[in-house]
């Protein structure tokens, strides 16, 4: 019983924080501040996702953030000459730069944690190097612009976030590699002596995180019609909080992306909706801190994690 | 603990250090070669005094990492502790002068939050990463509102040449860091404490089926990293001079960079303090040396990333292996 | 008469809908050693796990020295004086010997809450001792062979004498079913010994070393105490009446003249080395041929299995499949090659906990069970609900967690794994029937059978001599990581004896 | 003809964070007018605690009441959030005022209706100004080193420029070694250490870009004894610094007024809004985007500037007739 509406904890948490604030500040229900909602969570959406695939194999991706900002640098900083078809090679870069994190996880067998630090720091450095400060778009503006539009009170951004979101889930649903990820998560050893490629599957996942990255990068570029080294720095962690609130465990192989989806929404209206109930704003940080923790807890099921890390 | 068992406990943390140390000396050999003022004695004791705050975070987060959870409130609570301390003793803003006791009672908040940190993993079952991410925004949260726009300024004049000053030649801090890694190295290798840590991270079920009883010992962990890191903001505030909420700007990736290029691996049951001493030497000597040598800030952060990359796969290259599970 | 020290009364545990226990009643008087046997998943298990603490029972009393027992966790039950060895291993990997050995009882070594070292391992030492075990107390436990590991839980176990000022209740659960004849004949020893000392709860599908060492048996059978018998009336057949409600024939132990086609295609290995497990080793494995493997804890036969699955690499040596050197980084490539291995650990190697039965049966095959690129979940469920009827696992259902199964029945997912979907070349199979029950063991001697006849070759690490002999067209035997022994399939099978004069 | 009324209109102040001196100063300044004007239950304070996107978020996250009468007050928290806020202006009616730097080709008289002004401050200046001071406070010859601000933000690479626009006619002077601390008092500490390491008594000033790092630099050299001996400078005008100013640890340090910062845009829409200026759009450009005056604080002056000012104070320049009095003119 318990079991059964176990996956929709998440859910209820969401629906019982946007009530609460409604019923404070009822403007925040409207429909506009509600598409407004979804439109701001669209980079962490982004984020989130791609990190859902790494925490599920037992790994963790701390370099997404500054990845993001490097691919945001390079949008700004080529579109204008180069033209749209950079949109598509900063992706190819992203997703190639989070394979070789990939392959020295798996290859080199380094620890995620390693790997993924020394990419934080290459890839903001990298950023840093080559763009100083932040790069107006001056122009091409277009390749991406469309990310920033909205439809039928729909914003792009997020339907587009969205849509990726959907589209990996249903592959790791329906895909051999998916069954394979939670294995890897559960039990590596056990994945290893069952002929699975473990190494191949991580190289894949980290590319998926890197091209989530790409996309994430992409879409604060429309979003602030620049590129900037720092951009994303402040999103990694909203974004993995975003996937333990939606229930999906640090130590692999529990969890699931449309958990993850819930978990974003909610850590937006924690960020936005905190500050819509007008509750001096020198306490944020301290009612942000109690309330994700309050989500986390109730959300994780106990009942699949024996040990708690 | 004897050397001469194949397989002893001692023999093998030996072999654990043999990585991250050949890292460490060869990056000394470097930058002493490139440029020979590094090499000093005057820099020894700046490395030193550079390392030794990071030094005694890195011990307290290593007992946590070793049961294989994490603490990631270290930033809020040095902020905590360095507001209380500034507002305890002699100081511009409170009027209060409480004067060696107000330092102690100034550990508290850490000790506290890391004691919430324990109950909230072992009783509520939050995620430890999650746990203490939000203690570190209600930590800092606090540290903000009675920071208020006017950091109380340390008037007490002991307590800041205790923060600047030097003993023997080496800075009252490195000093203090040095007896807390002693302290570290005794709890994890000659108490129930430090083994139990070791077995929770080996196997946390198994630790339980033994009858071993586990949350309590994953509390004091918590408490431990707390307590040091509240440590670690007061000494902070010692050398800065006032209670600051960004005293601990950026030392909670950097504290689990050191722990983990020490050799500890975030999955728990591998590892120990003095890798983690080592990772810190590493990072300590790779910011001194990067200014030393003169390479320009712009490349600094990428600099950074590959040299922390090609340390730790000098330090585990020899043990790859089909079976190694590595997460 | 001696009066009970620990009695079970009308205990009942269900998980879920499954009821584990149902009504159990059963007792332990003082210094008796009392056997409980039954088929996998009837109830063994839960019912030590539950005097050991590790979980509360739903109904039913539990009393020890005539007070009522009520265990919140192994903790307490250690402070009463109850002692357990898990059926799966519970040793901590990254710990010395000697640490899980006095893991949570190290106050005799501490002085002054410091750890003493030399007591330490001194202390563990002597437990170790007791079953005449060389093993360094202060080795990191994961470079123990399988077996000895398994020696250091009997040790852990053992120290509870010491600890209880009156007789220990110590609760065996199947403490055998993965030792090798030597270190069996040292545990039965303990459990004699100790029947002076203490009262002995012993878990055992080998109904010989039941009746040999039991003073009393309790029958289980899905999850109700069916029968009890003391020594007076002792019968194998009667047993296994109980235990599964029906007689079993025996499984034919003569050589079973499976016609295997004595093709040169199979696997070859030449000289092949790693030290310090093994070295020169020299075999041809004929397709539709069982070769058994003989050889003491130690003797390398493990790794060299290990090997040939690209677990650990040789240092030097050839490996040959159908004409063809293989080259074998990982696993994965064994398996592409079409080589499968049943470890011998289940719970560390075997089994994914947390996926389902489904999910682990097909987790080797997942890329023949595509339409498309896209899995077809209907073949699948179909294949896999097949083999857990062809297997009897119960629970039945295919999307059961794995962890709620029983060892045995984890055990037969483990086998299933490899035959899902097409059967592999060569198999590999690393004491294959351990933790089954009598009916199991039967079953699944006839499927390796009917596996080598279908022209699969096997490689085969036995629990017993009998079942090596009983299975294995052919036998090698090694000795401290060498070939001291070598009997084709032409000659006439060879006798025990024969065997142990070449192993030790 | 007042576009809304008085009563209507809401005041919006958004920042980094209030904790600190600079911040909490333009929070004050706020507060100041608001009460000044008898709007103080109209005043909205906005943190991002350093999240750019938060920043953008939390301002379309009010939108939904009568933008119209609504005046944002903007310290940046990077240059990339000027954009997207305007054009969040220009889309729902809000009216914003925004400080410190933009991106380039950026400007509130491109057709930005609602991009009331853009208060620049010359950072460029700011670093001229203060490395002028060192330069002479070390009689024009020596070795000096350079702390830098976060390396991805104007100020700091502008104020770094100015040092570099000194020096470059200062042949007596050398520059030994520049180094970032992101702003941050506890990071600059470290490196100071190390250049004392490193050049010893070659080091004979400090340029810090920002007060905060002067003042961790300030530690590194009374650790050793050196506070008092070797001039440092830095930027803000926190009154730490201006205390070490007095004290003569420090010789000077650039102010573009904090108090002034958080006012003078809720300042101008009200005036705006009340109808008394006419539409920004019809403003001549060097009003819409301009330079401010910033205040050099040396020991001379040092006494002026202690203590959190009155209302009185700043209500000249808050009065819709001179709302440009600090203007050094147009910064484009
Ligand atoms: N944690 C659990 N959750 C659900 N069902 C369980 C759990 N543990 C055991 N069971 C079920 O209880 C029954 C008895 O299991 P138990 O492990 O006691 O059997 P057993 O007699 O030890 O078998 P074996 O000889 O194979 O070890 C089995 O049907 C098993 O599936
Ligand atoms: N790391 C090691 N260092 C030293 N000796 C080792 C090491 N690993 C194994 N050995 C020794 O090599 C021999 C073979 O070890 P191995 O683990 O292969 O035995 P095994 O195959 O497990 O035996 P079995 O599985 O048949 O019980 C043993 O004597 C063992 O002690
Ligand atoms: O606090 C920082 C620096 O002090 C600098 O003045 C730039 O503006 C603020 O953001
Ligand atoms: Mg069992
Ligand atoms: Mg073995």
């Amino acid at each position: 019983m318990r079991r059964a509406i176990r996956p929709f904890f998440p859910l209820g948490v969401l629906l019982a924080l946007v009530a609460t604030v409604g019923t404070v500040e009822p403007s925040f229900l409207s429909l506009d501040n509600l598409s407004l909602l979804a439109g701001e969570s669209s980079v962490i959406l982004l984020l989130a996702t791609g990190q859902t695939l790494v925490l599920l194999l037992g790994g963790i991706d701390l370099s997404m953030a500054a990845l993001a900002a490097l691919v945001s640098v390079w949008i700004a900083l080529t579109l204008p000459t180069l033209g749209a078809g950079v949109v598509l090679g900063a992706l190819a870069l992203s997703s190639l730069l989070g394979a070789a994190q990939g392959f020295l996880h798996a290859r080199a067998q380094l620890p995620s944690v390693i790997v993924t630090l020394a990419g934080l720091g290459l890839w903001s450095g990298i950023a840093l190097a080559i763009a100083h400060t932040s790069v107006p778009i001056s122009a091409g503006y277009s390749a991406i612009g469309w990310l920033d539009g909205n439809s039928f009170g729909v914003p792009h951004a997020f339907a587009f976030a969205a849509t990726a979101l959907g589209v990996l889930a249903t592959l790791m649903h329906r895909l051999p590699l998916g069954r394979t990820v939670y294995a890897i998560g559960l039990n590596p050893k056990v994945a290893i002596l069952s002929g699975i490629r473990v190494g191949r599957v991580k190289i894949f996942a980290f590319a998926v995180s890197g091209l989530f990255s790409g996309l994430a990068g992409m879409t604060m570029a429309a979003r602030t019609y620049s590129g900037s080294p720092s951009i994303a720095d402040s999103l990694l962690l909203p974004s993995i909080t975003a996937v333990l609130i939606g229930g999906t465990a640090m130590t692999g192989g529990v969890g699931g992306f449309a958990r993850t989806l819930i978990g974003v929404l909610t850590v937006t209206v924690l960020r936005i909706g905190i500050a819509a109930i007008g509750i001096d704003p020198a306490y944020e940080p301290i009612v942000y801190g109690v309330l994700a923790v309050a989500a986390v807890a109730l959300n994780t099921d106990r009942s699949t994690l024996f040990a708690v890390k | 603990m004897e050397p001469q068992h194949r397989q002893g406990i001692l023999r093998l943390t030996h072999w654990q250090l043999w990585g991250p140390g050949l890292a460490l000396t060869i990056l000394c050999l470097g930058f002493s070669l490139v440029e020979p003022r590094f090499a000093t004695l005057e820099n020894l004791q700046v490395i030193a005094d550079r390392a030794a705050i990071p030094l005694i975070l890195a011990v307290g987060m290593t007992f946590v990492v070793l049961q294989g959870s994490i603490d990631l409130s270290i930033e809020g609570v040095m902020a905590a502790c360095s507001l209380t301390v500034a507002m305890l003793i002699l100081n511009s803003r409170s009027g209060l002068n409480l004067g060696s006791l107000g330092i102690a009672l100034a550990l508290l908040p850490g000790l506290l939050i890391g004691f919430l940190n324990g109950l909230l993993v072992t009783r509520l079952r939050v995620p430890s990463f999650m746990a203490t991410l939000g203690a570190w925004s209600v930590a800092f949260g606090l540290a903000m509102l009675v920071s208020g726009g006017q950091p109380p300024l340390i008037q007490e004049q002991s307590f800041r040449s205790f923060g600047l000053g030097r003993t023997w030649a080496v800075s009252n801090l490195a000093l203090v860091a040095i007896v807390v890694l002693a302290f570290g190295y005794v709890l994890q290798n000659y108490t129930r404490f430090g083994r139990y840590s070791l077995a929770i991270g080996g196997g946390e079920e198994l630790a339980r089926l033994s009858g071993l009883p586990v949350d309590r010992y994953k509390v004091a962990a918590f408490a431990v990293s707390g307590l040091l890191a509240g440590l670690a903001g007061v000494l902070g505030s010692a050398r800065i001079g006032l209670g600051h909420v960004d005293i601990g700007l950026g030392q909670m990736l950097s504290t689990i960079t050191a722990v983990v290029i020490g050799g500890t691996s975030l999955s728990g049951g591998r590892g120990g303090i003095l890798q983690s001493a080592l990772g810190t030497l590493i990072l300590a000597v790779l910011a001194n040396g990067m200014i030393f040598v003169g390479i320009t800030p712009d490349l600094q952060k990428a600099v950074e990333g590959a040299i922390i990359l090609s340390a730790s796969l000098l330090a585990t290259w020899r043990l790859r292996s089909p079976l190694r599970i590595v997460r | 008469m001696t009066h009970p020290v620990l009695r079970v009364e009308q205990v009942s545990k269900s998980f879920g809908g499954i009821r584990a226990l149902n009504d159990v009643s059963i007792e332990i008087r003082a210094s008796e050693v009392v056997g409980l046997i039954g088929a996998n998943g009837s109830g063994k298990s839960t019912l030590l796990k539950v005097l050991s603490g590790l979980c509360q029972p739903d109904s039913g009393r539990i009393t020890l020295r005539g007070e009522i027992l009520k265990l919140k966790g192994v903790a307490d039950a250690a402070k009463a004086g109850i002692g357990m060895v898990f059926q799966e291993l519970s040793l901590l990997p990254n710990l010395s010997v000697a640490e899980n050995i006095m893991l949570g009882h190290e106050d005799a070594a501490l002085r002054a809450g410091f750890y003493d070292w030399k007591a330490l391992r001194a202390l563990a030492a002597v437990q170790l001792g007791k079953l005449g075990s060389r093993i360094s107390p202060s080795a990191r436990t994961d470079s123990l062979s399988f077996a000895e590991q398994q020696v250091v839980e009997l040790a852990k176990v053992l120290a509870i004498e010491e600890r209880s000022h009156n007789e220990p209740v110590i609760l065996l659960d199947e403490p055998t079913s993965m030792l090798d004849a030597a270190h069996i004949e040292a545990v039965l020893e303990q459990i004699e010994r100790l029947r002076g000392r203490s009262s002995v709860l012993f878990v055992t599908h080998r109904l010989d070393e039941a009746l040999r060492v039991c003073d009393r048996i309790y029958v289980l059978s899905e999850g109700r105490c069916v029968a009890q018998r003391d020594r007076a009336n002792f019968g194998i057949a009667d047993l296994q009446q109980h235990m599964f409600g029906h007689k079993l024939g025996v499984a034919r132990s003569d050589p079973g003249e499976s016609p295997h086609p004595k093709t040169k295609s199979g696997l070859s290995v030449r000289a092949l080395c790693r030290l310090p497990s093994y070295r020169d080793i020299n075999f041809d494995l004929s397709s539709g041929e069982i070769l058994g493997i003989a050889g003491v804890a130690g003797s390398g036969r493990e790794s060299l299995c290990r090997a040939l699955f690209g677990i650990e690499p040789p240092d030097s040596g050839e490996i040959v499949l159908d004409g063809q050197t293989l080259q074998l980084g990982e696993p994965a490539d064994a398996v592409r090659l079409g080589i499968g291995y049943v470890p011998a650990e289940r719970r560390i190697e075997g089994i994914v906990a947390g996926l389902s039965i489904l999910e682990n049966m097909t987790l080797v095959h997942l890329g023949g069970l595509c339409r498309g690129p896209f899995l077809d979940h209907a073949r699948e469920k179909a294949l896999v609900t097949h083999w857990i009827k062809q297997l009897h696992i119960t629970p039945g259902a295919a999307a059961t967690p794995a962890q709620h199964l029983s060892g045995g029945n984890q055990q037969k997912v483990v086998l299933a794994k490899w035959l899902v979907a097409g059967a592999p070349k060569i198999l590999i199979l690393d004491h294959p029937l351990r933790g089954l029950d009598v009916g199991a063991q039967r079953d699944i001697t006839l499927l390796i059978r009917e596996l080598a006849q279908s022209g699969i070759g096997i490689l085969l690490i036995a629990d017993t001599y009998e079942e090596l002999i009983t299975l294995s067209d052919s036998i090698i035997v090694m000795k401290d990581g060498v070939v001291s022994g070598h009997f084709p399939a032409a000659t006439t099978k060879p006798s025990e004896l024969q065997i142990l004069e070449r192993m030790t | 003809a007042p576009l809304c009324e008085k009563s209507q209109i809401r005041l919006v102040n958004s920042m980094r964070e209030i904790a600190q001196p600079y911040h909490a100063n333009l929070d004050k300044g706020g507060r100041l007018f608001a009460q000044w004007a008898g709007l103080e239950q109209r005043y909205v304070l906005q943190l991002n605690q350093g999240d750019s996107d938060k920043q953008v978020s939390l301002m379309r996250g009010i939108l939904s009441t009568n933008p119209k009468c609504t005046i944002f007050n903007v310290e940046p928290n990077s240059d990339p959030v000027i954009k997207p806020m305007v054009d969040t202006a220009n889309r729902s009616g809000v009216w914003i005022v925004t400080h410190w730097a933009h991106g380039e080709g950026l400007h509130p008289f491109d057709s930005n209706p609602q991009w009331v002004a853009h208060v620049a401050v010359n950072s460029l200046d700011a670093g001229v100004a203060i490395s002028k001071i060192l330069v002479d406070a070390i009689g024009g010859k020596g070795g000096i080193v350079a702390l830098q601000g976060r390396l991805d933000t104007d100020p700091a690479r502008k104020r770094f420029a100015g040092l570099q626009q000194v020096l470059k006619d200062q042949p007596g002077i050398q520059l030994l070694d520049q180094q970032t601390a992101n702003w941050d008092r506890t990071a600059a500490f470290p490196v100071m250490q190390t250049w004392l390491a490193k050049y010893g008594t070659q080091i004979k000033a400090v340029w810090a870009a920002n007060d905060d790092m002067a003042l961790g630099a300030l530690e590194a050299l009374r650790a050793v004894g050196l506070a008092g001996k070797i001039p440092v400078v830095g930027v803000d005008g926190i009154p730490e610094a201006i205390d070490a100013i007095a004290k003569g640890e420090m010789s000077a340090t650039v102010s573009s007024d904090a108090y002034y910062q958080g006012s003078i845009g809720l300042a101008m829409g009200v005036c705006v809004l009340t109808g008394q200026v006419p539409l920004p759009k019809t403003w001549p450009k060097e009003r819409r985007e301009f330079y401010l005056k910033l205040q050099i604080i040396t020991k001379a002056n040092a006494g002026q500037f202690r203590g959190d000012p009155q209302a009185s104070a700043y209500a000249p320049e808050w009065d819709c007739a001179n709302l440009w009095s600090r203007s050094t003119g147009k910064a484009f």
